[in-house]
């Protein structure tokens, strides 16, 4: 069956953030300003002819949205103001919705409302979690204070309790982002019958998933301009990855009741990654409302769904340290649970079904499309 | 094609009748273009290639040319509607009868060269001078010469 | 013949010529040959001095043959011949050796191109022994023209001379005027009404006192030449000085190319057929529905090896136009626009492609070279009724795209009337049957032939205004001619010699300007040199060695192939 | 009385026509002998090689040597006319242009021995035989004229004075330039062509021409019905009148025959079978490379059908071997 043409397509991807892309007259001049295409993966030219033609299978197949790191050479580049580099940002959307086989995707980049909804709706049932299996600090404050003056949090929410959840939530968005991830294999490598990838090729690509997960390395292969963007998006990735690790994994030994002195790593750890958290929230945020960068020109209000979501999540856990190491429990126990109605909902949106999939997204395609190289050559 | 065309035993020298308006202008192209080619040609220059008589030809090869060649507009191309096709009527029968005379008929050939193509020019003139290199010195002019 | 006093001039051409010839040995050299009186090389032959050394020899020397050898005669050949006659000699004393276009630009070796420069040079020596003087002639020229042809280009070269105070006769085969612009709707890029503009140019034709139109009107066998042609209309004799030729353009036959099953499927339609709907102001399918999604296919026929190769320059635009004209009567319908190559040059066209491409509509490239679309019916599932079938050569994929109508955009052939045409004014065509202008670049408007010119898309496809602005050029030309009086014609020509022709007659069907007939008197055959172009293809056919063709007589170039071989 | 004038005539490689033509003379040889002493005639008189030798330099007025030069014997009687004669006329088509024997031209000595004395078929030589100029026998040696490689026109060995073509000449024109002799009529320039026109044989033909000579191919005179009257050139037939001086009286094609060129080309014709081939060529009504090839393969023996009289005289004189 040839791909048919299909005009809707076109119109679906102006939600998804397309600006000006039918402008385009394929002149290449985009490709060939790209610091990242190659012979292998050419971009952005092609991905944009198959979005204006509306092949939805050929989008889905295509890796090439996911190579490109949104420098915004192509963008200035172009003769007729078609913004490539937007296009792939909206095709990059497009492809996550494509790919989450629950629906919830679409909803969210296509509905701002929806996107709002469900994060209340999430909010809430953390908050009716949250109270029903914490204890909230009445009665005697002495009681909720130890030696040290900080609050016993665990005496309120206790790690095993938060763990629990935790682990149950991780469990959950895995689950999601996994079978994601199996949909866009699936699309990637096993459709494509012009080329048969054996399990060598799997194991010798699987060093580039913690390399772009961590350092989302071909970011700065593009041009210089971009060095300071990509600095600043590894320390983000950075903040948060520690982050992560200590609350997910770590709790026990994150959430203490003891008031650890300064340079005890607990604190030290969550001061530098709150600071590089913030560093890069506020250079983003900065970005985006100024349209300083090619790149933060055009922002879908999933864009800045996410900014402000991380943004309140850092400035409630700052305040929650704050309040808990100053010991008054009453307004740690709320800050605690502003804290989870942010970060729950905004891990639950973002990590499977926006934004934020873009984390596991870029190393996968990045493999995807390496393993898919090496059985080519193979032939 | 230096190289190939060994000066020191053999330099052709080849007598072309070009036609004034495709192939002399395409011969000046490959000049105002300075593409390069052999040395071996002389060029005799007339206003249409039907004005190519086989006794020109035939004198050629008794003055002592290894080869002649004859250009004329592409069919259709001609300036003066038809005298090419009447160039090619000529150069056939006259290629039955230095045929018959014993003459390798590969000395003589017949192409059309328009007045854009200097680079095709050069390329054939190029060949031809291989083509005769290949076949060795004319013995027209010898024999002749040597008629008793 | 009076004593040969010949003088040799090298041109150094700068160091064009002298990087790669030695022209001073040359020169030295050549003063040694027979009947060679003075043998020089300098700087730039062309320039004033250097003509003015000719000059001065010719009178100091008495120099009565002179042969120049530097650049292609194309090139030079004009100059130095007016240098002779500035010296009183006849311009045709004159030889050229062109040993820069094809010496010295295209050798490598200076040994070998300085003696192939002395083999050019002694050849030069020895034909021009034999030149014979030739004197300029002029005849007079009837103020008429004749205008094959009624469509626009004919139209307004009528209109030009007419008001110039010219007499013109129109002759059209059809039974009405306005040709192909009867059928267009809107022009592009302004989308201006094709019959308004028409209109008003046809009632200034119409009731112009010096226009004679004839209609359903074939024209006849063509008598004379320039100045002075003739011809029977209606069977009255007409008498003319000129001819313009505007017979215009055929659409190219669509179910020639079977991929797009025109004439089988209904609502594959031609450009021309859409204009119609156009026109009426009614877009609808065969079954009468109002089409859903449109579908536009440019080079039809045209820039295909297959058909023709050439572009027939008018399509792209014309559907820019179409996209234009159905967004606004049918704003919901899709259009798909397949092409090969967008090609909108011209005035305002670019602006035109740019603003119609922000419209709505998808483009989409085929790949001309390898493979057409193909349509196809569409099934019930597909909803739609044709399916178009591509490898979209901007990704790579083979696409299908469903469209309810499909416009044709069929190039331009010459009329079927231009070969005929062709054969009765004496003007040769291409391969493709448009006419072959005198010079592509330089005289695009005249023809071979003296005083017949070509106009519009018989000469080759072009717009509205590029078919006008050659038939005002045709005009202009023709104007200054009449206003000269008399034309001159070439001396090259053919020439009979009487006491040699046996009146055989074999001359005659060679001439390509039935310039050469018999004369049943003398018995011997007679070149009418104004209609001949001096191509010599009677000399080479004269059995008799009768005919000679002036400046390129056999003995001329018998001598010059001997003097390719008189050294070494 | 004028003094009587000294006539010789010889033939060298001919058929011995043009001596006939002579001898066509008829009555008219009483003219010629009131006015002229045959001194020197192999076919009629028995005047001996070495008789001929004896007489003083320009002793003979007028030679009419008939026959190309094939052997070395031909080549002494040219040389020696050549210092014996006052005029030296090369008569005939042989003499003219190599004529027929020219045409042996188209092979060599070896060639021609190997055929006639090997292997023709009414030879028998089983000691291969050839002919030796020289052979000792015990009477002496003896001595035959060595055959040449090729075949020459008389011009090509001596210098000759005029030219009076023709297979054989008109006997007519050869009174003419006789009586002009005699008279002392003003002679034309040395070199010329004597006993013929200027114009080519189409001026005297009586056959009725048009212009169209365009033919889609040629065809061999019993191809055609011939009408008597159609140019044979407008029925397809090659006929080299067109390229051939007039003066015989057009007898061939009066003949209903078509002119196969003896009496030569026209003044200003360097190679009459050129002319003739790059005329007929022309004459293909066709622009296809395929249809003139085939048209072109109608041509069956171009050397045989442009040059049957002209080989040695023709500007490649001989094929290459």
């Amino acid at each position: 069956m040839n791909a048919r043409v299909n005009l809707n397509v076109k119109k679906d991807l102006l939600k998804y953030g397309a600006k000006d892309w039918n402008e385009c007259f394929h002149c290449g001049n985009c490709t060939a300003i790209c610091p990242l295409t190659d012979d292998n993966s050419l971009f952005p030219r092609r991905a944009i002819r198959l979005a204006q033609m509306g092949l939805k299978d050929k989008i889905k197949e295509n890796v090439v949205p996911w190579l490109c790191y949104y420098c915004g050479d192509c963008s200035k580049t172009c003769p007729r103001n078609a913004n490539p580099g937007e296009l792939m940002m909206s095709l990059r959307r497009y492809l996550i919705s494509l790919y989450d086989w629950t629906g919830i995707s679409r909803l969210v980049y296509t509905s701002k409302k929806f996107e709002l909804i469900a994060i209340v709706v999430i909010a809430i049932f953390v908050m009716i979690l949250y109270i029903n299996f914490t204890v909230y600090p009445a009665g005697d404050p002495n009681k909720w204070l130890g030696e040290d003056g900080g609050v016993l949090i665990n005496n309120m929410a206790h790690w095993r309790k938060i763990h629990l959840a935790d682990l149950i939530m991780a469990g959950l968005l895995s689950f999601f982002l996994i079978t994601n991830i199996i949909n866009m294999w699936y699309h990637m490598i096993l459709k494509d019958k012009t080329v048969k990838v054996n399990i060598l090729d799997y194991i010798k690509g699987l060093y580039l998933l913690p390399l772009h997960f961590i350092t989302q390395k071909r970011f700065s292969k593009c041009d210089e301009s971009v060095k300071t963007y990509w600095y600043i998006h590894l320390l983000l990735v950075i903040g948060y990855v520690t982050m992560f690790t200590m609350i997910v994994g770590f709790l026990e030994w994150f959430q203490t009741d003891k008031v650890h002195p300064f340079w005890h790593p607990q604190r030290l750890f969550g001061y530098i990654a709150t600071v590089f958290l913030f560093l890069g929230i506020i250079y983003f945020y900065y970005n985006r409302r100024k349209k300083l960068r090619e790149n933060s020109k055009y922002s879908h209000h999933t864009d800045w769904a996410f900014l402000v979501l991380l943004f309140l999540t850092v400035l409630t856990g700052i305040l929650m340290h704050y309040f808990r190491i100053s010991g008054m429990p009453k307004l740690t126990y709320i800050t605690y649970l502003l804290h989870l109605m942010i970060a729950v909902p905004m891990l639950v949106i973002e990590v499977p079904f926006s934004k934020w999939s873009h984390l596991a997204y870029r190393p996968f395609a990045i493999y995807f499309s390496y393993i898919k190289n090496l059985a080519y050559k193979r032939k | 094609m230096e190289n190939k065309v060994n000066e020191k035993i053999f330099k052709p020298k080849i007598v072309g009748f070009l036609c004034n308006w495709c192939s002399y202008t395409g011969a000046d192209l490959a000049g105002t273009s300075r593409m390069k080619y052999d040395e071996s040609i002389r060029v005799v220059r007339v206003m249409c290639s039907g004005r190519v008589d086989p006794t020109f030809v035939l004198k050629a090869f008794k003055e002592g040319a290894d080869g002649v060649l004859i250009c004329g507009c592409h069919p259709r191309d001609c300036h003066y509607h038809e005298g090419n096709y009447k160039c090619l009527r000529r150069y056939h029968l006259l290629k039955k009868y230095i045929i018959q005379m014993g003459i390798e008929p590969d000395r003589l050939r017949l192409e059309w060269i328009s007045a854009s193509e200097g680079a095709e020019f050069a390329k054939l003139v190029n060949e031809f001078t291989q083509k005769i290199a290949e076949l060795g010195p004319s013995k027209v002019k010898q024999n002749i010469e040597t008629f008793s | 013949m009076k004593e040969l006093r010949i003088g040799v001039y090298v041109c150094h051409c700068g160091t064009n010529i002298a990087a790669m010839v030695d022209v001073e040995k040359l020169a030295k050299e050549l003063s040694e040959v027979k009947n060679v009186i003075v043998a020089r090389d300098y700087k730039y032959m062309c320039s004033d001095p250097g003509q003015d050394l000719i000059i001065k020899d010719i009178q100091e020397h008495k120099l009565n043959r002179i042969v120049v050898a530097a650049c292609s005669p194309r090139m030079h050949e004009v100059t130095f011949r007016k240098a002779l006659e500035k010296a009183g000699l006849n311009p045709y004393y004159l030889e050229m050796a062109n040993i820069r276009e094809q010496c010295s630009w295209v050798h490598t070796n200076r040994n070998e191109a300085t003696i192939k420069a002395k083999d050019l040079i002694l050849a030069a020596i020895k034909r021009v022994k034999w030149h014979e003087p030739l004197d300029k002639r002029s005849v007079p020229i009837n103020e008429a023209t004749l205008i094959i042809g009624g469509g626009i280009s004919g139209i307004s070269a009528a209109l030009e001379l007419a008001n110039a105070g010219k007499k013109v006769y129109l002759v059209e085969k059809s039974n009405k005027l306005g040709g192909i612009m009867n059928q267009i709707d809107l022009t592009f890029p302004f989308l201006n009404s094709a019959r308004q503009i028409l209109d008003r140019k046809l009632s200034e034709v119409v009731n112009h006192p010096n226009i004679e139109i004839f209609l359903n009107t074939e024209i006849g066998e063509i008598f004379g030449y320039i100045g002075n042609f003739e011809t029977q209309i209606n069977g009255n004799k007409i008498v003319f000085g000129n001819i313009i030729v505007a017979t215009g353009l055929k659409p190219f036959d669509a179910s020639r190319i079977p991929e797009y099953g025109y004439g089988k499927l209904p609502d594959v339609i031609t450009s021309l057929e859409f204009e119609n709907m156009l026109k009426s102001g009614d877009i609808k399918t065969k079954s009468g529905k109002q089409p859903q999604s449109i579908a536009i296919i440019h080079c039809v026929g045209s820039r295909n090896e297959k058909y023709n190769v050439y572009c027939s320059r008018v399509c792209c635009l014309t559907a820019l136009k179409y996209i234009n004209q159905i967004n606004s009567v049918l704003p919901e319908t899709s259009i798909f626009d397949i092409y090969a190559d967008m090609r909108t040059f011209g005035k305002y066209c670019e602006e035109f492609y740019s603003s119609t491409s922000r419209k709505n509509v998808t483009f989409l490239v085929f790949d001309q070279k390898n493979e057409l679309p193909k349509i196809r019916e569409a099934s019930s599932s597909d909803k739609c009724n044709l399916i178009i079938n591509f490898r979209e050569k901007l990704s790579g994929e083979i696409i299908e795209v469903p469209a309810d109508m499909v416009i044709l955009m069929v190039g331009m052939e010459a009329h079927e009337a231009a070969k005929e045409v062709a054969h009765k004014v004496g003007v040769s065509m291409c391969g493709n049957n448009f006419y072959i202008e005198r010079h592509p670049k330089l005289d695009p408007v005249a023809t071979t032939t003296d005083g017949v010119y070509v106009v519009g898309t018989c000469q080759a496809p072009k717009d509205i205004p590029d078919s006008i602005s050659q038939a005002k050029a045709a005009a202009a030309r023709i104007l200054a001619t009449i206003e000269a009086k008399t034309v001159d014609v070439e001396v090259t020509t053919a020439f009979i010699n009487e006491d040699l022709c046996c009146g055989c007659q074999t001359c005659i069907k060679v001439c390509p300007y039935s310039a050469i007939s018999f004369d049943a008197v003398k018995k011997v055959s007679i070149v009418n040199e104004v209609l001949c172009k001096g191509c010599g293809t009677c000399a080479a056919a004269c059995p008799t060695g009768a005919a000679k063709a002036k400046h390129f007589t056999d003995v001329q170039i018998l001598s010059q192939i001997e003097g390719l071989f008189s050294y070494a | 009385m004028k003094p009587k004038l000294n006539l010789a005539v010889y033939w060298g490689a001919a058929c011995g026509g043009c001596c006939v033509s002579v001898l066509d003379v008829h009555e008219k040889l009483f003219t010629i002998v009131e006015h002229a002493n045959l001194v020197f005639w192999p076919i009629a008189l028995d005047t001996k090689y070495k008789d001929v030798e004896q007489m003083p330099d320009g002793f003979i007025d007028l030679t009419l040597y008939n026959g190309a030069v094939r052997n070395s014997e031909n080549e002494h009687l040219a040389k020696l006319l050549r210092k014996k004669s006052k005029i030296l006329v090369a008569y005939g088509s042989c003499a003219h242009m190599g004529g027929i024997p020219g045409l042996a031209n188209l092979f060599n000595k070896e060639e021609i021995f190997k055929r006639v004395y090997f292997e023709s078929e009414s030879t028998i030589n089983p000691d291969q035989v050839l002919p030796q100029p020289h052979y000792k026998v015990s009477e002496g040696e003896l001595e035959i004229p060595e055959f040449y490689n090729d075949v020459r026109t008389l011009a090509q060995v001596v210098d000759v004075d005029y030219y009076l073509p023709g297979c054989p000449p008109q006997t007519e024109r050869l009174v003419e330039v006789f009586l002009a002799i005699v008279n002392g009529e003003q002679l034309p320039p040395k070199g010329s062509v004597i006993g013929a026109k200027d114009k080519t044989q189409c001026d005297e033909c009586k056959r009725k021409k048009s212009d169209n000579k365009l033919v889609k191919e040629f065809k061999r005179p019993w191809q055609i019905k011939d009408d008597g009257e159609t140019c044979f050139l407008e029925q397809g037939v090659i006929c080299c009148g067109p390229a051939t001086r007039s003066g015989c009286g057009v007898r061939c094609v009066e003949g209903n025959a078509p002119c196969r060129g003896c009496y030569g080309p026209p003044p200003e014709v360097a190679d009459p079978g050129a002319k003739m081939l790059s005329a007929i060529a022309t004459m293909i009504d066709s622009n296809d490379p395929n249809e003139i090839q085939k048209a072109i393969d109608t041509v069956v023996d171009p050397v045989g059908t442009f040059y049957r009289y002209s080989i040695p005289f023709s500007i490649l004189r001989r094929k290459l071997l």
